[in-house]
């Protein structure tokens, strides 16, 4: 019997269709930014303020509470990193930041974009502000805001602002 | 062996779809339940194990969100099984008899709700021969039915009874989807759904999460009147495509079942996970199990599916059954894979 | 912020075009489908496996013994498929088979069309359908029909 | 009560690459075929058999241990399938080592595995869901902005990343297995390479692999079977904590220091860096080498650079030499990553590591983590049978 040469490797296009569904608190932050307000929750297991509001507080295991609160659209940077890479279906041209923003008044921080043309300027501690999109184009969405901008403030020192919110936690707690 | 025993156990509500509830979010209420119930705190766990899927919702990793609901900090020792909790209990009883721990917290939840179910278990499938048809879940478990029917197993009549006491033991079960009194002769008159499967024949689909904790011997004895102890457990694989085994039957079921040395006339209770009326009896049959056993008292999977928890769920329902004193001895069995390629049975006894 | 804001709701969808390695026994098996071919793979207890397995599923001996198969069988244990999913890929009902093919001595899964349910038995003689370019792979079988019936695609 | 566990076979993939041509049965068959001569067994012998690997979205397949158990000689015998994130590999071997330890079983296979090329592993690790923004860039993206906290901290020199990047390659080419073969790396060549997420370089990160590994595990009663020493498996232990909360210390992480805490205490072990004598641990960028030199209480709080650049964790003239291997910056499969780690720590104490083998290793620890630096699974392994 003659074999074949084996064939070496098969397409699989395996694609699956999902409904997502925003989770209430999900909801309310969305439907918030849309407006262009910025909400978070303050949990009750630790006192602390997380943003964007998830449903459960993950330190302590608690749900959290339908009361949202609103922040500012100003913060300080934690970490970042410069991204040489191009993000996939992104306008933003590399090399950009990607940071970990800390708004004031929250204790969590998320991941954005810092728009600067010396990347050089931007560091841990450093102040930065919200650049929002014409308001015609706020959507559903984080992404309401373009990306941060830096401030004229001086650098926050991290160690002694996480000392200061950790107080502030307590007394809620 | 070292003693160990369900000593609490917790479900959400089965719901057909809980919307936009994230996991982590279903899960912390049935958590706080469970642990209220044994008097328990979080703090107190020794160890925590979790069965799910990515697949269910669409996204990777959702046993890492999850985590979020144990209130880990600043650590836990946790793991996870990409399998039903079933097994994650099974990993969890592993480690209480290596003498680590005394008290572990097991859950599995599973959102199938956003997703199409029966062609997401589609994947589960061989990928170069089979997966590229998308021959759905559905679909196998016919083609099952129709071969053990062929050859005279049991008929489509015993189907729709296994049907009708499921639905009717859930009336009992404030977490059953599926409830309610309904005659097989009624059912029988309902046309076909994908022959020879009617849609009752068929397991509903559910949204939901599932949290039980299991204990030591003496932890137990103080966290629980009655603990449901567990003598034995043990879990069999087969091979994998439909036609390289006999789907009339459950070898490797049998094939635990005589290293558990389970004598199927002395069980006052099966809970056996069975997603379609006539996976029971081929379970059953397999069991040699007879009048004397109650099955199903919960309504079983027909009654309430949470792929990923319904295994450990058969484990709760069995426990349940021990702790009310309704069973001295109860049989609690899981599968996974296509037309029960795998299976687990576990003894729970009440003395 | 009220409590009437609608609930947000989106479609997503979540995939990707794997490209899948096949390794020696299924690249050959594949290949041998671009020819209309079937080929099976004989265990070490003389049993021929279809489809060709690169090891046995009992006894996880690797296997290489390929025999020929014909190119028709019947069918084992089948389903009849009323309302076809999207993702089946087929217009009207249809059933889903275990097919032994002659000379093998485990059936497989795979599409059978016929008009009704009624015409699907245990022991039915059915034919592959191939596609008109075949390129070495199981889609390129589009179904099965029933031996009796002239071959269209 | 419980029973002593040892490894007395080690297979893995011929050499980790970017593509392997074969199937995913074949994947694993050629690691768990040399386990299982290491051992001495066939597959008759198995009495179980553990399974682990990274999402399921890598490969497409839902659960493969269910279409791949077979081809493991699983049929007929109990399978679990393991999935810890990135750590996978680690606690894959935990759990089937207590399998043994439990008393139920006396032989396990233990197979771990990822065939990254079937997918975009970008995608796989983090597929859209509507509503979320993607700010990232991969896993460099979430772990580059940790890299840069810790360079605060420690003040370390801007170089620290990529020496440890050079000493994992020269590593790697004592290893035909590993992936990349530079054989003329050098501190320049990785400088000069393309900066992906600000600090980390091109050659400062793990490449993208298929392989397999795996492990074949006995009672300690039942070593006779192999030709070669066993490595008998000293402590093992397991940590995870949630990935995001405020102040969480992620240059730093709890669960990584506890999960070491309690494996030295177990191994009767004080001092790390003086009792082992070297370390597998699960560096995918190369900054996480000074990271966990900390955090695993090799190094203080903040000197942990301090022994990559006295050249502490070299195989030429370290005192602890860490990833003799070539580590998973040289390969990186990464549901196997985790195991390989293991496993190269068994093989170090067996004397079984050729070329990269340590002189008279006697004791070697192996790492693994995953997820947001918040699931770690660690063991440390000896050539005695622990007392």
């Amino acid at each position: 019997m003659k074999l074949p040469e084996p064939r070496e490797a098969v397409d699989r296009p395996i694609y699956l269709r999902y409904r997502y569904r925003a989770s209430e608190q999900a909801n309310r932050f969305l439907h918030a930014i849309k407006k262009g307000k910025i909400l978070g929750v303050r949990s009750v297991g630790t006192g602390k303020v997380l943003v964007p509001p998830p449903g459960v507080c993950a330190e302590s295991g608690t749900l959290t509470p339908q009361d949202l609160i609103e922040l500012p659209d100003r913060g300080t940077v934690l970490s970042f990193t410069i991204v040489h890479l191009p993000i996939p279906n992104s306008r933003l041209k590399p090399p950009f930041v990607v940071a970990n923003i800390l708004l004031d008044g929250a204790d969590q921080a998320f991941s954005h974009i810092i728009s600067e043309t010396d990347l050089k300027r931007v560091l841990i501690g450093t102040r930065v502000r919200a650049h929002w999109k014409p308001e015609a184009e706020w959507d559903y969405g984080l992404e309401n805001i373009e990306y941060f901008v830096l401030t004229d403030e001086p650098a926050v020192d991290i160690e002694q602002h996480r000392a200061l919110r950790l107080e502030e936690a307590a007394r809620h707690a | 062996m070292r003693d160990v025993a369900v000593v609490s156990y917790a479900q959400s509500p089965a719901q057909r779809d809980t919307g936009g509830t994230t996991d982590v979010e279903m899960l912390v209420p049935v958590i706080d339940r469970a642990l209220a119930d044994a008097q328990l705190t979080r703090k107190e766990i020794d160890f925590i194990c979790s069965g799910s899927c990515d697949y269910l919702a669409g996204g990777a990793f959702s046993f890492v969100m999850a985590v979020d609901a144990l209130g880990a900090t600043p650590s836990a020792q946790e793991s996870h099984v990409e399998m039903d909790a079933a097994w994650a209990l099974y990993e969890a009883w592993l480690k209480f008899q290596c003498g680590e721990i005394d008290v572990a917290l097991i859950y599995g939840f599973g959102k199938s709700a956003p997703g199409d179910l029966p062609d997401v278990l589609s994947l589960q499938l061989d990928p170069y021969y089979t997966q590229p048809l998308w021959p759905d879940s559905i679909s196998l478990a016919a083609i099952q039915a129709q071969m053990a029917l062929a050859k005279g197993c049991f008929t489509e009549r015993d189907m729709a009874e296994v049907v009708a006491a499921s639905r009717r033991n859930a009336i009992h079960n404030p977490a059953a989807q599926l409830k309610g009194e309904f005659d097989a002769s009624d059912l029988l008159k309902e046309e076909t759904f994908v022959s020879p499967l009617r849609k009752h024949d068929c397991c509903p689909i559910t949204d939901g999460c599932s949290v039980l904790i299991l204990a030591s011997a003496e932890k137990a004895r103080a966290l629980c009147e009655r603990p449901a102890w567990l003598r034995g457990i043990n879990h069999r694989m087969e091979s994998h495509f439909l036609g390289t085994r006999d789907l009339t039957t459950s070898t490797s079921t049998m094939k635990a079942a005589g290293t558990l040395k389970l004598d199927g006339d002395k069980l006052d209770v099966a809970e056996l996970y069975a997603p379609f009326s006539h996976q029971q009896l081929i379970l059953q049959q397999s069991l040699k199990l007879t009048d004397n056993t109650r099955v199903n008292p919960s309504g079983g999977a027909l009654a309430g599916h949470v792929l990923m928890a319904a295994g450990l769920d058969r484990f709760g329902a069995a426990a349940r059954e021990i702790w009310s004193g309704r069973a001295d001895r109860a049989l609690a069995h899981a599968t996974s894979g296509p037309c029960l390629q795998q299976n687990m049975l576990a003894i729970l006894e009440g003395a | 912020m009220t409590a009437t804001e609608q609930r947000l709701e989106a479609e997503f969808e979540l995939g990707f075009t794997y490209s899948r390695s096949l390794g020696p026994v299924i690249g050959t098996c594949f290949a041998a489908f671009a020819q209309k071919r079937f080929l099976g793979m004989r265990r070490s207890d003389g049993s021929v496996l279809f489809p060709p397995l690169e090891y046995d599923p009992d006894t996880a001996e690797a296997l290489s013994e390929w025999v020929e198969l014909g190119s028709s069988g019947v069918v084992e244990g089948f389903c009849w498929v009323k309302q076809p999913r999207e993702k089946h890929g087929e217009l009207a009902p249809f059933a889903w088979a275990l097919i032994k093919l002659d000379g093998a001595d485990t059936p497989f899964l795979h599409k059978l069309r016929v008009g009704e349910e009624q015409s699907v038995h245990v022991g039915l003689r059915v034919k592959p359908v191939w596609v008109a370019e075949p390129l070495g792979d199981i889609t390129d079988i589009a179904a099965f029909v029933p031996a009796a019936e002239e071959l269209t695609s | 009560m419980t029973e002593q566990v040892a490894v007395i076979g080690v297979g893995q993939t011929a050499r980790y690459r970017s593509k392997l041509s074969v199937s995913l049965a074949g994947l694993v068959r050629e690691a768990a075929l040399e386990a299982l001569a290491d051992a001495g067994l066939g597959w008759q012998d198995i009495d179980a058999l553990v399974i682990g690997k990274a999402p399921d979205m890598f490969e497409g397949v839902v659960m493969p241990e269910i279409m791949l158990a077979e081809a493991l000689g699983g049929t007929g015998k109990p399978v679990i399938r393991v999935h810890t994130a990135g750590s996978v590999g680690g606690s894959t071997a935990i759990v089937a080592a207590q399998h043994i330890r439990s008393g139920q079983f006396d032989r396990v296979l233990t197979v771990c595995f990822e065939k990254q090329s079937e997918s975009n592993a970008q995608w796989a690790l983090s597929p859209s869901t509507p509503f979320r923004p993607h700010f990232n860039s991969g896993a460099g993206g979430m772990f580059a902005p940790v890299i840069r906290d810790y360079m605060r901290i420690s003040k370390a020199p801007e170089d620290i990343g990529c020496r440890v990047a050079v000493k994992d390659r020269q590593h790697a080419c004592r290893n035909p297995r590993a992936q990349l073969q530079l054989n003329d790396i050098s501190l320049e060549q990785v400088q000069d390479s393309p900066m992906l997420w600000e600090p980390v370089r091109f050659l400062e990160a793990c490449p993208s692999s298929d392989g397999a590994c795996a492990m074949v595990m006995v009672n300690g009663k039942h070593t006779g079977s192999s030709a070669n020493p066993p490595a008998w498996i000293h402590a093992t232990s397991m940590r995870s904590e949630p990935s995001f909360y405020p102040w969480r210390n992620e240059v730093d992480p709890a669960a990584g220091r506890d999960c070491a805490r309690e494996l030295y205490q177990k191994a009767g072990i004080r001092d790390p860096r003086k009792e082992l004598d070297c370390a597998e641990i699960y560096v995918p960028f190369s900054w996480f080498e000074p990271i966990w030199l900390e955090n695993l209480g090799f190094a203080e709080k903040g000197e942990g650079w301090k022994l990559t650049l006295d050249g502490a964790t070299h195989i030429d003239g370290g005192d602890i030499p860490w990833n003799c291997s070539g580590g998973v910056l040289s390969s990186n499969p990464i549901g196997a990553s985790g195991m390989i780690r293991f496993a190269e720590a068994a093989l170090q104490v067996r004397g079984m590591a050729g070329e990269h083998q340590v002189a008279n290793a006697r004791k070697a620890m192996g790492h693994a983590y995953g997820g947001h630096n918040q699931f770690f699974a660690m063991w440390i392994v000896g050539a005695d049978k622990p007392v």
